[in-house]
């Protein structure tokens, strides 16, 4: 980073920014589908709209306070603030971003989709009886109280982990890691489903949609990914944006493969739910080492995801909680797993184990431990205190009739010929 | 032989269900024939909303339940369903009805048995 | 702008708008499964149908004259001809598109998409009980007298409203005014649906589509508006259009925020379909003032514009007439309150009320008068000629057993076990 | 060309290159949607898998050996390898592909996705009846023997046809008409359905997934036929991806309003099916002329494309064979078409029958022949093979209750109410 | 008591409601049941269009109404229904079938009252 | 005249439709008509998965079917819808079974004939 010339704006960084904004935005309505699809009929909305109203809820967040919060100057490299960040006003629309040739306002909007998404995908682990109220009360403390501060920790030039030099190339830790904790936290807290406990079987309601939602994952992760080289590198749309992209490609198959051949050898069958699982626990993996593994590394790596992610899912059962979509069984195992790969496989910018260096691995596992103390600690006291005020969990009733109806005030389909 | 037709609301079944299972379960399970029918009655359906308009759907999603059953288990059969099926103390408009038809004849498709047997 | 140098191809703002202009085409499946979702599942297909003919009717008519009447030599600023333009025959691949370094034929493709697009929006209004034929004459006609015209005089640099000084940064008068009037006014000649008028209600028959488009939209909207910054600066990638795409999120954000609450507020329920509602109430009243206002405006422009499309949907039920799909509700009174607001918070190029001036919500005001009389009226005229040729709605026996059978010969769905 | 001076990495080009290889990604999920609403509801699951499947297979073949095979070394202009080239191991980040300013790996992530899908689209013949385990087999060995020779004879610049000047911009040879003939063999070969035999009457399961599959296909095609320029012109966001953009979207829409006015004409209905089939079938058509044909030849080039491909769509019933979903009909027609018109409309890089000169339409026969025969051929070995090993289609059992739940253990819907 | 069976055209379901509310309503709504059945007989589905290839359904979705009434106004229900249902003045292939069934008992699960008045 | 239900694998629609074209069909179509119902029996449904989780419906998807005839064809009936339905030689659970309630009438909508030559 050249930072003594001072930056002009590259057009060709700005229009992959620009386009990868929008592609981790898709990435929401992409997670309502696959979430969406794995429920049963009547909470299919509600499930939905957890993912949705983190669009509103975190979107306004992020513009009014979130990104100061996050990126503005540090205070001891814990926390970021400054007043001309709020509601983005002191940032003038032609004010570039670090040495990066990209508007900074650009920034602000690509790191707002991650600040979104991220809550988004705890709601995988309390579906079908968290009290919808307080999912939003929830989702709009957890993205101010812990993925601001986490993300400067780890982001943020001045944030403490950075500065250590923990690698998250696009948030294995700041993402994935403390969503999926958090969603471990949230479910015990929140106890099984009525009919977990009943033992009856659940049967998803669409998984024509969990696939369709996979497939925008997918897509929608390219820009979660390739875009991170915004972090690293100047054109952002260059030689690391090019690496994270084929590794994202590499581990996604390499995992949605994987999964496909466990599940045949486990009971004889290739589910669609698995290969799109396979396909989210690969992506999961390689978001933190996106930029930093080799393409080959990238294909072991998700294979690896899937194989862990496998066996963590069938984990839940033999300890009876129930993770309802398996977001800590998918993108907590699969988070921890690729940031300590990261620290096997990367060649760039430091050696990993693999070159002969423990060091990185090290930090790794630092970063993974805090993230994980963190995010797990703060989401008990935030649900702690809401469920002692405003409760956790839906009526038996509303449980029973399901969400769309009690909560929503509608229901998914209207499929009876009469109508 | 009787053939038994209630029809109950949806979220009932599950309590029906454990409730005929003590009359009418004998070693092996109880047999039951659900559908999913729309009922026009008193009741009016769930109402829901379209952009702050009030839409109450003039049926309602019913659960039909058919039990054949001998004779003797007709009254027991009766009685198991009005227990799970009643959801307050003393009712309310949407609990729904029974009905009870004379059965000439009833076949075991597997074995070709008749009659009594069969059910 | 430079206009003395000559302009040479700039291949990140040609990146950028050939990523925006495919984003602005992937809008019309996504306002087809927005429409498709709410209607009754006997018309789910004739209802997609309408937004996806557009691709093809419209896509054939821009190319053939819609551009040259658009965009051509202005004459006298009321429309646009070149003979040169007919079938885009004598745009050279490599000429360039004003001083924006963007090839003529990816302009020419970008604004295509918003011809494509608004006329679909009417079909909202009309849905379930149109005739689909005359609907297709209806958009190709509407296209060529009503929507080229319009465009001409607010975007080409001869256009007389442009010369007069409105601002449209996107599409607020162009597109959702004139698109919201002209729905009005089909509504009303066609009259309301059977079931309406017999006081029944009309459910939707799958809201997870409704849901589904309406993150298409979004996603697409940031090629819609940020794409537009190719009218005001070079290179396109640029500040204008990071701080369009900002305010785009912000107001879709604060908008769906502000709908639920609403909703919350007036009876009590948080419905799918009103987050979706908002969220594309938020984005079309920040579409004319994108790249004009700053991000807490485009907050508050948001908010405002759930709160005042939510009391126009109420008013349909008073006024009895039935606009089945809020395409005026939503579209004409959004772009009517976006267009005026872009004169109280604008403060680039020009100073709007907030800053003292109130030049620029005259210049508004008159832009929106001019917008909603010549797409009224001129709706009027073109449906009165297709009502008493061809007839604008359909028959009662189609209207009863659905639209899909009788006009499409096809059910939306075969999901009975049997087959 | 200018391969003298060393080429430095262009960020517009590469955002744009970024941007269409994940638009192409897309393309998968929308095919899985395309084919996935066609079939009856017990096989939605499979058919869509049969997409999402070649993602995760071919997505690791590419990898390993796929890129070697196609753009390695050439040997003799019949097939490239380099061992440098194995698992993308020997490319560093910041190498860049030939003189046109971007990263190699992103050019290995374009061409791979074209390699995901093509043996994708060969699903549609074989859908509901082939045994999956096979038919992934069957993609891993086509892309190896068939594709990667094929890619490599026609794009790799030693490869013998480019040598010999065949033009295929985006792949109508390469990808359509070898998955179309490919199809047409194993849909001969596996025998019609049961009930296709039995005359009964075959009902697609969900239309709306059909029509919004077409939409992410147009949308991802932009990406596809766009992004080709990366072969012919630097910077590759430039007028030959402008020119390519237009052509995709004109022949799109005039296909489209084709096959629909066809449709009117011959029974009467205008089904959402034939709008969305005669999008794809001039999106089939131009792809090869994207780059090498004015839009008005698009314009044309469309609406024959849906002429002639109704046609061969129709011949199916009256030559008994059972290409379910019409690969053979749709792409394997449409791209024959294609290749040999843009023959007769080419103006650049070479004039075309129209301008006055027959050779290059003796090239596109050529190359049409050849990829026929080389396609035909393989796909018999491959598939004769995989009938006397593992068989090629499922038990009668298996197919009449449907696929989902014998292969994958799921079913695509859970929609009762009692659930 | 009977059970009164009807398999008619979905969309004259309003038409056989408005004549049947003449006869069973009194006071408070009249009750009724319906599911959607499919149908085998003279009549074929209507047809659909697959890529210009006509696929004729060899079934068609029908409506099946289920009335229970006391004897008295078994005549009524049934010409109120054959009213509604014909859909030409002297109908047409499709237009259904009513099948009166007898019925033994009818309990109102609300309330328990049985036979007569439960219905 | 009865009424024949018979409750049924969906798949074994094909074979019992056949078999009952030999007994009833006389000249045009003979009529039938069918919906999908849930059984609860002895039979549990097929296995599904969840990310390696075995998840077994205590349902099975049912297909009922519904023939009214007169008296003469009732065992006729029977007989073909058992030998339709039955799997294997000597039959499985889920095979299903047949109930046979008496009907008092029926009438030819579009007609308005009534009984016998109603069916
Ligand atoms: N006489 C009847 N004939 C057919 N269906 C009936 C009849 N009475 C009740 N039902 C069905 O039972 C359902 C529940 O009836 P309900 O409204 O609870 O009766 P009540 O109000 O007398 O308790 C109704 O929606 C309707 O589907
Ligand atoms: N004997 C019967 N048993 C069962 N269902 C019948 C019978 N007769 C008619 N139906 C049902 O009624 C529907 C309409 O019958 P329809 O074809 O109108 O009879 P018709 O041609 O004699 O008027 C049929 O599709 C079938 O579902
Ligand atoms: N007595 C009954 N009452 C209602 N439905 C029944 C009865 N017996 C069987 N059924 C229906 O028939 C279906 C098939 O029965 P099945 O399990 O084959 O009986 P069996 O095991 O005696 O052969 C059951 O799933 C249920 O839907």
């Amino acid at each position: 980073m050249s930072a003594d010339v001072t930056p002009t704006l590259d057009s060709g960084s700005t229009a992959w920014m620009l386009a990868s904004s929008a592609m981790v935005l898709l990435m929401v309505p992409g997670l309502a589908l696959f979430y969406g699809g794995m429920v049963r009929r009547k909470n299919v909305l509600t499930t939905m709209m957890m993912s949705f109203v983190a669009m509103a809820v975190i979107g306004v967040q992020w513009t009014l306070i979130g990104y100061a919060l996050a990126f503005g100057t540090s205070h001891g490299g814990l926390v970021g603030w400054d007043s001309s960040l709020v509601a983005l006003n002191g940032i003038a629309p032609s004010r570039l971003y670090a040495d990066k040739g990209v508007p900074e306002l650009v920034f602000v909007m690509f790191q707002g989709k991650f600040a979104i998404i991220t809550p988004a995908l705890i709601s995988g682990a309390v579906a079908e009886r968290m009290k919808f109220k307080t999912y939003v009360a929830f989702i709009a403390l957890w993205a101010t109280l812990i993925y601001c501060p986490l993300a400067h920790w780890v982001w943020a030039s001045d944030g403490w982990l950075f500065k250590l030099g923990v690698l998250d190339f696009a948030g294995g830790t700041v993402v994935h890691i403390s969503a999926g904790i958090s969603a471990l936290v949230l479910a015990l807290m929140i106890g099984p489903r009525r009919d977990v406990t009943r033992g009856l079987p659940i049967l998803p309601n669409n998984l024509v949609l969990t696939l369709t939602g996979a497939g925008l994952l997918w897509f929608g992760w390219f820009g979660f990914n390739a875009g991170s080289a915004v972090a690293v590198e100047t054109p952002v749309a260059g030689a690391a944006a090019g690496l994270a992209f084929a590794n994202t490609q590499a581990a996604a198959a390499a995992a949605g493969l994987a999964w496909m051949l466990l599940e045949r050898w486990h009971h004889g069958k290739l589910t669609s739910l698995g290969l799109a699982s396979g396909i989210v626990a690969g992506l999961v993996a390689i978001t933190p080492a996106a930029g930093h593994v080799k393409p080959w590394a990238a294909l072991v790596m998700g294979s690896l995801a899937s194989l862990v992610c496998y066996v963590a899912v069938q984990a839940k059962t033999r300890f009876g909680y129930d993770d309802s979509l398996d977001a800590f069984g998918v993108h907590g195992v699969g988070g921890i797993l690729g940031a300590l790969l990261t620290g096997v496989f990367c060649f760039t910018p430091v050696a990993g184990v693999l070159e002969g260096s423990f060091a990185q691995l090290g930090k790794q596992a630092l970063g993974v431990g805090v993230a994980m103390l963190f995010a797990g600690l703060g989401t008990y006291l935030i649900a702690k205190v809401l469920d002692v005020t405003v409760g956790l969990r839906t009526g038996e009733q509303e449980e029973r009739d399901g969400l769309d109806l009690h909560v929503h005030g509608e229901r998914g389909y209207h499929l009876e010929s009469a109508s | 032989m009787k053939m038994i037709i209630a029809i109950i609301r949806p979220e009932r079944l599950e309590a029906v269900e454990e409730s005929l299972r003590e009359v009418l379960d004998e070693g092996d399970n109880f047999r039951l024939t659900t559908d999913t029918v729309e009922g026009h009655g008193r009741q009016s359906g769930e109402v829901e909303y379209f952009r702050g308009q009030t839409l109450r759907p003039r049926r309602v999603e019913k659960l039909r339940l058919t039990v054949c059953v001998n004779d003797a288990y007709v009254e027991k059969t009766i009685a198991a369903i009005v227990k799970g099926a009643r959801t307050q103390p003393n009712g309310a408009v949407g609990d729904g009805k029974i009905f009870v038809v004379p059965m000439e004849e009833a076949v075991r498709i597997r074995t070709g048995e008749r009659g009594g047997q069969a059910i």
